[in-house]
């Protein structure tokens, strides 16, 4: 783990959407796919007072590559950063998903779920070994979906309202089912939809194989506060440094 | 710029300078050590330590408020012998004072947790939390009640053998003056102020508190200005070496909190605003003391023209 | 947007809506009528009075710090008379309920600014600050001490007549329930809580306190979380309606408060971000209510699930 | 009064030297020169708590003119503004200085003090009843200087150390001195050149018509807070609504 003040390199605000491509530049590290860092901008002063902490959507010549949705205070500011603006920056943390080329591999994400798997897919050496699933709200363009690689299985579906929702956890039940004997199945998404997988892992007893990434609130991001922990068989454990990929099993509540 | 002495002594005990991290805020030291020298810090104060390893309380466990936070971890820890055993032999104790920050819900527990630590050399000091409910008397803190908080400390003094004894007080008092007498009395060392401001935040969405536990711990910049006060109160009326905490972030900060009185300071929550915070300030110190003109920091303690 | 109901009945004071401004943050009133409709306010509390105009404390009397400022006004106002006959007058208080905060050194002088208002129609209710210090036992604020914080009260229960009293607690205690219980049993009608958390800050430059009287009063978005707390902990054990305050400077917040158990809510250091805030938030509450299908506030009072 | 909630219309950071002119448009106000604005960016959410008061320097097609150092954490974040940023501002608010075109009239002023009398020697319909005399540490190019019409009979002192201050307040002196008997004598800048300036005032018997203009911490600007009172020889009063500008004679302490 590095700590390093970057700068914004480039910032894309798309149209219409609450959602922002960050790109910054200093930090040169290596990263696994489904870490993460923490971002505090300089000019926060005092308020907020947390970092705030992202998924490494992906590393190239831009920098590293930030995908993020606003949501609350923190992410509105760092909707209004500009180029050049300065950021204290610490990663990569956490454990990131496991990566084996030659196995076949089912990703299921919804909303920014999706950022950590830009990484995943591209950093993958048999592209077409992955199947990934992208549950979305908003129009399929706002979002990094054309990063995939091509060679990807990769189907995504919309949901506007209660039934398509419905008929996406159909979908996932199916996906989860049809794959349970294949391989590793890694996910990422809001609670609601990491609860429903982890409810099909268990249905279709592949939970050892199916490894969730967590978003709890993070204080410090670097293990001390103990304020992002998640229930495991081992009891708390900060979900910062030691998760945020938790199999399936491990976890006793999401 | 010319050199400058940070050292400062507070009773029995020596710091090479007078910034300290505090507990719970800064894990076992060991979680910044890739963030800067934990030997150039003037001491770490770890995570309240429990006889036994405790799971602490449900999530949600932390919130952001306004410049500040709350908090209701519930004192997890690993318990006061993986300590000793699996953090302490890695933590610098040579070059800096290691403070152990003691967490009991009784005043025997108080008293076997620092016998336990009376000869642990490795540690320069114990840190009393008296912000522990106290369960027999139905809630109310032992840093509430003069009374019990004597009682603990005393215990403390008794059991803890040569180590200096730091008592932290809490902040959720009509006086806390009253209290600190209190402790002093009952033999603390110094003390050290303050611990959180009782809070709470609550979701109108989920119609929900947003702690599990209800309440928490207000802490962070906001609280500053209570914090301040407070070690004014103390430092001013009585002849105990204290130690300030409360919003501290800045290195100006540490100054206005030895300005007022203290004679070492701890860094709280502001080690989340960045891991290497604490390190900075260490570094800062001696230019802002240049700055001002300041050569030792024994004349500029408790300064504050009033 | 449907038809929601704002109104909140405090016992014997009727409120069209919950949002009241708080003392001393919205001068007598009359300085806000250029950025707002008086009328549209739940009620106006005026700036605290006291028997004889009184010049307050010298400068610097205010200092922002992180989210929040210290003030120590110390109390300047016209007195009483000068308010009856230059501001009242001018205020809409037929169609809003002017609230008078009364300040005073003794139970004695207390109880004539009761007998005062108790007869003037055009006050809806007497909101006692019991925050000022108790001069005869040296210091400690009235509101600190459950005995004398009983006879201010009852004193001005017996001389207020017909009119609704409210009293304003103070956050800086170990227990704010036994505040409460004092000023419920000395009969007051209404309780308000918080007034500012003590609190001071220095300047490393000039070596001195910021504030001329060394010590101020906390106020703002950082004790938001202790306010909700203390007000949470009346509500939910005292049957009596409770005024929250503290750090309120969205709709949101107001709604935060309501939950916990709040009849009707003040709005202090947040006017001074803007001076239409108040207004703002009288016009913005029906469209949260809405968002959150809430049809009458009655309903959405203490329904916090814990 | 009015309140409204305005855009930058522009804002120009000068090179080397902490000064900031910002342009806001969207309020139509008459001032008059010594009265004020509060000014708070709307993107401060909690922190600053307060707004902040800025002279206004003058108002034309470009719209309201903001001259501003940059001293503490309100002003860094001033700095920090861009076109079209939202400010929640009211005003004008304050007394202003008297204005009476036949007089002649005598301006002191040092550093920012030269901000409200861009505006004043702009309006004054007879310039050359001016006499201005403006102390100041930076280079001059960097001040509102070539806004001051040309008519008005300008001189700048720059205090580059102990000795020109010393040099400053001598000059000052002489001009009272010279002005006592004259005409009105209008004065504003930091706290210690008030102080200067009220000495001689009383000094030299003209302390009737010795104008100040005081810029004490104010948190509402609207009179109600009672944090930005002035002692004068009628007790507290505000500095927001019954000054800025007092006369000598008012003040019992600077
Ligand atoms: C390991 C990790 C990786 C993440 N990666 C990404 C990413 O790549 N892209 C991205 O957009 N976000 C990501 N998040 C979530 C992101 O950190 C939060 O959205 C952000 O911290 C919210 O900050 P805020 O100040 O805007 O919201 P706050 O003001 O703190 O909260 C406002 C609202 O936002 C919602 N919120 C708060 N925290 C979260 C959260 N963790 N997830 C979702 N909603 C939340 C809550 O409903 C809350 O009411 C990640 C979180 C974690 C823990
Ligand atoms: C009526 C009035 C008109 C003003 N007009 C102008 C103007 O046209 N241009 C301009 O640049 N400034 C002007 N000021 C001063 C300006 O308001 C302050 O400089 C500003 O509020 C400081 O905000 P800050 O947050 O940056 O400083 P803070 O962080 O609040 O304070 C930091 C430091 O700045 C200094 N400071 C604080 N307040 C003032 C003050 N009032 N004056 C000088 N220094 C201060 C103090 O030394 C303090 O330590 C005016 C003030 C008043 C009352
Ligand atoms: C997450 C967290 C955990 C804490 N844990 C402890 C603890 O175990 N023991 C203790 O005495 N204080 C604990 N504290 C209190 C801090 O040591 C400190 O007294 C308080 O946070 C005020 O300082 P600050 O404003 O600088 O954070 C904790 C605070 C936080 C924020
Ligand atoms: C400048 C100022 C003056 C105040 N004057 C009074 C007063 O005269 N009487 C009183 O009961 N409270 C007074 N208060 C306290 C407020 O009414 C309120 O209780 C407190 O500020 C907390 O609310 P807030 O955080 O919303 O400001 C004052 C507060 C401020 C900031
Ligand atoms: S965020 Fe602090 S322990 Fe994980
Ligand atoms: S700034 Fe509040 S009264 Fe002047």
């Amino acid at each position: 783990m590095e700590f390093k003040t970057v700068q914004v390199k480039k910032i894309v605000k798309l149209e219409g959407a609450p959602l922002i491509h960050l790109f910054l530049e200093g930090l040169d590290i290596n990263h696994r796919a489904g870490q993460f860092v923490m971002l505090r901008p300089r000019g926060w002063e005092f308020d907020p007072l947390w970092p705030r902490p992202f998924s490494i959507c992906n590393q190239d010549k831009d920098g590293l590559h930030i995908f993020l949705q606003v949501v609350g205070r923190g992410t509105r500011r760092l909707a209004l950063l500009n180029k050049g603006d300065k950021i204290d920056c610490w990663g990569p943390i956490g454990n990131g998903f496991p990566i084996d080329r030659r196995e076949k591999v089912l990703i299921l994400c919804g909303g920014m779920g999706i950022a950590p798997f830009v990484s995943f897919c591209t950093q993958h050496q048999n592209p077409q070994n992955i199947r990934l699933i992208f549950g979305h709200r908003l129009d399929l363009r706002v979002y990094p979906w054309n990063l995939i690689p091509s060679l990807v299985d990769k189907f995504a579906f919309r949901q506007e309202n209660e039934k398509d929702l419905k008929k996406f956890e159909k979908q996932i039940k199916q996906e989860i089912y049809n794959f349970k004997d294949i391989g590793k199945i890694l996910v990422c998404g809001p609670r609601p939809f990491l609860k429903i997988v982890h409810k099909y892992a268990f249905e279709f007893k592949c939970a050892d194989r199916v490894y969730l990434s967590l978003e709890n609130r993070m204080a410090c991001g670097v293990g001390a506060c103990l304020g992002c922990v998640a229930k495991t068989v081992n009891g708390y454990v900060q979900t910062c440094i030691k998760g945020p990929v938790f199999k399936a099993t491990e976890l006793e509540e999401i | 710029m010319s050199v400058v002495n940070t050292e400062v002594e507070l009773g029995p005990l020596k710091l090479k300078n007078p910034i300290l991290t505090a507990s719970g805020t800064f894990g076992y030291g060991l979680e910044f050590s890739q963030f800067g020298d934990l030997a150039s810090l003037g001491g770490v104060i770890v995570k309240g330590l429990s006889l036994k390893p405790r799971q602490g309380n449900p999530m949600p466990r932390i919130v952001e408020t306004p410049c500040g936070m709350l908090n209701a971890i519930g004192l997890q820890n690993i318990g006061i012998d993986a300590f000793l055993k699996d953090k302490l032999p890695f933590l610098p104790f040579k070059d800096t004072a290691v403070i152990v920050n003691l967490y009991a819900h009784s005043v025997q527990e108080f008293g076997e947790l620092a016998e336990i630590l009376s000869q642990e050399t490795r540690v320069a000091a114990l840190e009393v939390n008296i912000s522990c409910p106290n369960v027999k008397q139905g809630g109310v803190q032992f840093g509430q009640e003069p009374k019990m908080a004597f009682k603990v400390v005393e215990e403390v003094r008794k059991k803890a053998g040569p180590k200096p004894v730091i008592v932290k007080l809490s902040p959720n008092v009509t006086d806390i003056k009253e209290i600190a007498r209190a402790v002093i009395d009952a033999g603390s060392d110094i003390v050290s102020l303050i611990n959180t401001l009782s809070g709470m935040a609550v979701d109108i969405y989920t119609k929900k508190p947003k702690l599990k536990n209800i309440f928490g711990g207000l802490s962070g910049p906001a609280i500053k200005p209570v914090a301040l006060k407070m070690v004014y109160e103390v430092a001013s009326k009585f002849d105990i070496p204290v130690i300030g905490v409360g919003g501290i972030s800045k290195v100006e900060d540490v100054l206005e909190f030895l300005l007022v009185g203290a004679l070492a300071v701890q860094i709280g929550s502001a080690n989340f605003m960045r891991p290497g915070l604490s390190f900075e300030l260490v570094e800062e110190l001696p230019h802002l003391m240049n700055k001002l003109g300041i050569v030792s920091l024994k004349e500029w303690v408790g300064s504050l023209e009033v």
